[in-house]
């Protein structure tokens, strides 16, 4: 068994591998399958100030490779997040490591959230900030895709929270680059990437949306080209951990984003298709670094030879 | 997620398969109107499962589905051969409560809908009523199996060929005058515009406790992705919330559902 | 037999269904498969001033659902194309529709190209733009994802061409309709879309990425989703026609497309699928416009119901 | 492109594998060094066809290729059991020109590179020689057919298991001096390494002349996305130019093949 513990700045991690946020739920659903603790972390669903009910119905399909979800952020609010039984109460007994997924309909939201977390921060590892979401009052143009509100979202976070900050990025920019930056400057410790892709698909049939949200956001193998493309990008021009995602379905995809400079993984979609595909993905990063003679999965990252 | 063989995958009828699965461990644990979440092998370029009911289950560890093709999955799915193995997790969601003894379950379902319930009629303590509902009679299944199970069985086509000529629903109202005296409890599982006239209809007349189970597009299978809610009536500021299928489902009591709107 | 000829402002096109750029080389090599004149059009691969190498190899790879390409515009210049046997004097032979897509590393390549066609125009029905090529001469970044860039080069195209103008927009950029819009306002005629989206993929044996040039652009069915999405979002934003592509298989996917916006599509990476794919989605458009009683294609052209 | 029946499809040894299919139109036309572009029937995540050089045929239209599995395309081809009507392109690309009557064949190969020769072999109006290189056994085959075609066949193994210790070009300077006297036309296929060593031994040797068979990625297989272009030399400013294997070549004359550099 090779090495497989990592160090995201102020967290180390057992091994590289965490789940995506919104495709595990809150741990709690897959407690039957598996010991969470054999994750690197849990990342939960996103979660807000207040419980909400999220988009109407189709939330998604399928697409070739992927799919397309508009889910909007179903979830229970912070406060029952903090204290309901299938929440982090169960998430403290489990033993896991806990990264909270946050979000927030402006700027204040975020920072309420985070501090509300602060509060009684034990037992969470880190917050992740969702900037993808978009802000209600600037006309509904997401903070993930405006240098400036992505950068005022992590300061202001920054200010209510001691707590490691990993911000989420969006895929649907111009210069990823440019964003790892400006979320790098207003203090979060790491960056996540990808968020999905916007897309639509419509139903020739019935000549409707297949998501009743219109958009929806594009997941899975075929978005892989493109996130590991971001990783590259982002872990050439920022300093920090970079977290890679995007259509991980195996070790060997989990590897392809380590050698292009990830720190770390979080698994998603692939989790649809088979609940134990994280642990299929931490088995398969431990048989390449054997098959690679590699004694620790760090010699890895970063790893492609140009 | 349990690996399990295929037995055997045949035609039931027309578009309507059969296909048998060998997993005990799913078998041991199945309660009627449960349902199997599956990976279909040579699915490649898909790569969601599909939720299907859990039509029946025996002794010697063999899961029944019948399943209607209706898109690529069901239509792969249809080509596995006896032997293939395939991915299972199961059984999931929250299942029908068996009828007491002094109820007279009614079963009215539509489609795959008496695939779904058969398991709940097999295992009933009292010998019902099918009201089975079809456009036309090639979408009449298992009308000789609830025979079988001790079930009166009732059909209602659209096109008049078998039975009543009309909506299934329809059957419901000289049901209720023939059967005055008896304590009735509702099941329902079929396509959506029935489940809710149906659901609407027990609610007025005092049979909300019902069930109906409710079929939606599904991810996760577990409660993780909120993919799979449904609109349902709670006590909180909005009157409503959306409800899992997959896991808080997919059986819901008539009362619960939410008929107005969406 | 459903009426599919459709109206692009000056030109009409007997159906809606062109050759996507880079991917039926000039036409003339797939001349034994069907006769050319079946088609709406045919988009020859991107045609410069000057012959050009094109990029190392290996310049293609294979990923879920799609590829990454980098060909680097490998081509015999615009000289040769009006010449030689295999190029231009060989379409006008056939009796196609031939639309001409042209680039530059400057803006004046991009005129002088054009300028050139011009001169020799006889059967050429238009010109599409590629900007997603990368502007030498402002350090590498592509006129596509700069928007004063962007209508430059389509501004002064237009002054030496009267030919219909197609822009292709590329897809890496926050919000395709500003490109749109913009190069509407420089004058072109209608805009295309997507050209590929930037990824990137390692071998991870060797370590080395699998395109010699490190990122490559995504195309095939992995993209469709992201592809309708913003033709969607361009044909909401400008009156001008627009042609859809990205993952176009058959029939139905094209009929996704014109129902989000799209008055005419392309089918590019299908044909290495199936050389005949671009008959194959005429004859599904047309099997669909039956099957939902529709006379005409152009009923169906931005036919969602939301 | 033409549909086309598996007719077998079998081990041949190890990792390769022969399939048969069944396509006249193609067979009529095969000319040696040419191939088919097979699109893999069930490989549905990756849509790209997969090229493999045409090894035999014969006049009851059955076209075989032999496959090594390397990867998952060739994987699921070898799954795919007789009966399999897959589609085909073909014949594709530049061939082999054939050895005169005076002339000596001797084809040099390694990996599937036999059987990419085995054709030309079978054509040739001169019983030449066969020098096959490989790691090791495993990788040996076809030698018994050469030999039924009247081939001296000479082995060249890394681990020395058969044949010369070493490789396959290290056996062609004694071969030089045993034919010296006789007019030599030299043939090549087998991995790029070899190709290149090959290439340069011949351009020095003055057989420029001899023909090699290049394998790169391809994508549309007839000249229209210049996926699988390979430098050439060529009367340009440059000295020169990406040259398209599939419809320029793959056969390529040793004189041609830029062994400087990439
Ligand atoms: C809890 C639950 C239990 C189910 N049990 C059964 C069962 O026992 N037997 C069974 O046959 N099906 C059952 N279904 C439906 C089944 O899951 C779908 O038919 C299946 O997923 C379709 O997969 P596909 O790839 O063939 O179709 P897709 O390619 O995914 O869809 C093809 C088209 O069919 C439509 N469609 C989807 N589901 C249905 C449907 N049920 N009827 C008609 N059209 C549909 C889609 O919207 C789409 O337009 C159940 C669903 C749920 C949620
Ligand atoms: C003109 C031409 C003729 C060919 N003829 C034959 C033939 O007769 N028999 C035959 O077996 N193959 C032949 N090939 C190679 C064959 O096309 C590839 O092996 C095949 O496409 C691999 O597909 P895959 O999906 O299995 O592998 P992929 O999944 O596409 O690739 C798997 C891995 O194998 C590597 N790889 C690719 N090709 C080869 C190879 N030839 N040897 C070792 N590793 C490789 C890839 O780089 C990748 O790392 C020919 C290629 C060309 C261009
Ligand atoms: C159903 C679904 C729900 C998601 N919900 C969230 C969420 O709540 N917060 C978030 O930051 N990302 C969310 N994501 C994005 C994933 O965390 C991940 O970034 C993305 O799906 C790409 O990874 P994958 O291809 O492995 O799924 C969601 C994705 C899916 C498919
Ligand atoms: C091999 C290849 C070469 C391409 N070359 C060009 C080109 O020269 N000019 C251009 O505008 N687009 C080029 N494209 C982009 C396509 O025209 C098209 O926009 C894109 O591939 C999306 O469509 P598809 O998914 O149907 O292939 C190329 C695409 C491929 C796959
Ligand atoms: S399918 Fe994921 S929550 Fe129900
Ligand atoms: S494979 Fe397309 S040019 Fe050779």
């Amino acid at each position: 068994m090779a090495d497989l513990t990592v160090d995201l700045g102020k967290l180390t991690l057992k091994n590289p591998v965490m789940t995506a946020s919104g495709t595990f739920g809150y741990g709690f659903e897959y407690k039957d399958y598996f010991d969470l603790r054999r994750l690197g972390a849990v990342v939960v669903k996103g979660i807000a100030m207040k419980p909400s009910h999220g988009n109407p119905t189709p939330r998604v399909a399928e697409t070739h490779g992927g799919m397309l979800n508009a889910i909007g952020l179903q979830g229970p609010g912070v406060e029952k997040f903090l204290h309901g039984d299938e929440y982090m109460p169960f998430l403290r007994k489990s033993g896991a490591v806990v990264i909270v997924n946050i979000w927030g309909k402006s700027i204040e939201e975020y920072r309420d959230v985070a501090a509300r977390l602060e509060a009684e921060k034990e037992d969470i590892s880190a917050l992740e900030i969702n900037i993808s979401c978009p802000n209600i009052k600037e006309g509904g143009v997401a903070f993930g895709t405006d240098l400036n509100l992505a950068h005022q979202v992590v300061a202001k976070v920054r200010e209510v929270t001691s707590l490691p900050l990993i911000t989420k990025l969006s895929p649907n920019v111009t210069k990823i680059a440019d964003f790892a930056r400006a979320v790098a400057d207003a203090g979060s410790d790491m960056v996540s990437l990808i968020n999905t892709i916007t897309g639509m698909a419509i139903n020739i049939n019935t000549r409707r949306p297949k998501i009743a949200n219109l958009t929806g956001g594009l997941s899975g193998p075929a978005v892989k080209p493109v996130a590991v493309r971001m990783v590259y990008e982002v872990s050439k021009a920022v300093k920090i951990p970079v977290i890679g995602m995007g259509g991980i379905m195996d070790g060997d995809d989990a590897v392809e984003f380590m050698l292009a400079g990830a720190s770390a993984v979080a698994v998603g979609t692939a989790i649809f298709a088979d609940p134990y595909a994280p642990l299929k993905v931490i088995d398969g990063i431990n048989a390449y670094l054997e098959r690679q003679g590699c004694k620790s999965v760090k010699e890895i990252i970063g790893g492609m030879i140009r | 997620m349990i690996t399990g063989e295929i037995v055997s995958n045949t035609i039931l009828k027309d578009s309507y398969y059969k296909v048998e699965f060998f997993v005990p461990e799913i078998c041991a644990e199945t309660q009627p109107g449960q349902f199997v979440h599956v990976k279909i092998a040579n699915l490649r370029d898909r790569i969601l499962r599909r939720p299907f009911s859990i039509s029946d289950i025996n002794e010697n560890g063999i899961l029944t589905v019948i399943y209607k093709v209706v898109g690529e999955g069901t239509e792969v799915l249809a080509g596995l051969p006896a032997g293939t193995v395939c991915d299972l997790m199961g059984p999931l969601g929250k299942p029908f409560s068996l009828p007491r003894e002094n109820e007279l379950p009614v079963i009215v379902a539509g489609g795959y809908g008496s695939a779904a319930t058969y398991l709940l009629a097999k295992r009933s303590p009292v010998k019902g009523i099918l009201l089975l509902g079809a456009r036309s009679e090639a979408d009449l299944i298992l009308t000789d199996k609830f025979a079988a199970a001790g079930f009166d069985v009732r059909l209602a086509t659209q096109d008049g060929s078998h039975g009543h000529k009309g909506l299934v629903t329809e059957l419901i109202p000289p049901l209720l005058k023939e059967k005055s005296g008896q304590k009735i409890r509702f099941y329902g599982c079929g396509p959506t515009p029935m489940l809710m006239a149906l659901s609407k209809m027990l609610q007025k007349n005092g049979f909300g406790d019902g069930e109906v189970s409710l079929d939606h597009l599904m991810c996760c299978g577990v409660g993780a992705c909120f993919a799979c809610v449904v609109k349902i009536k709670t006590d909180n500021e909005d009157g409503w919330r959306y409800a899992r299928t997959c896991k808080e489902g997919p059986v819901f009591t008539a009362d619960e559902v939410y008929t107005d709107g969406e």
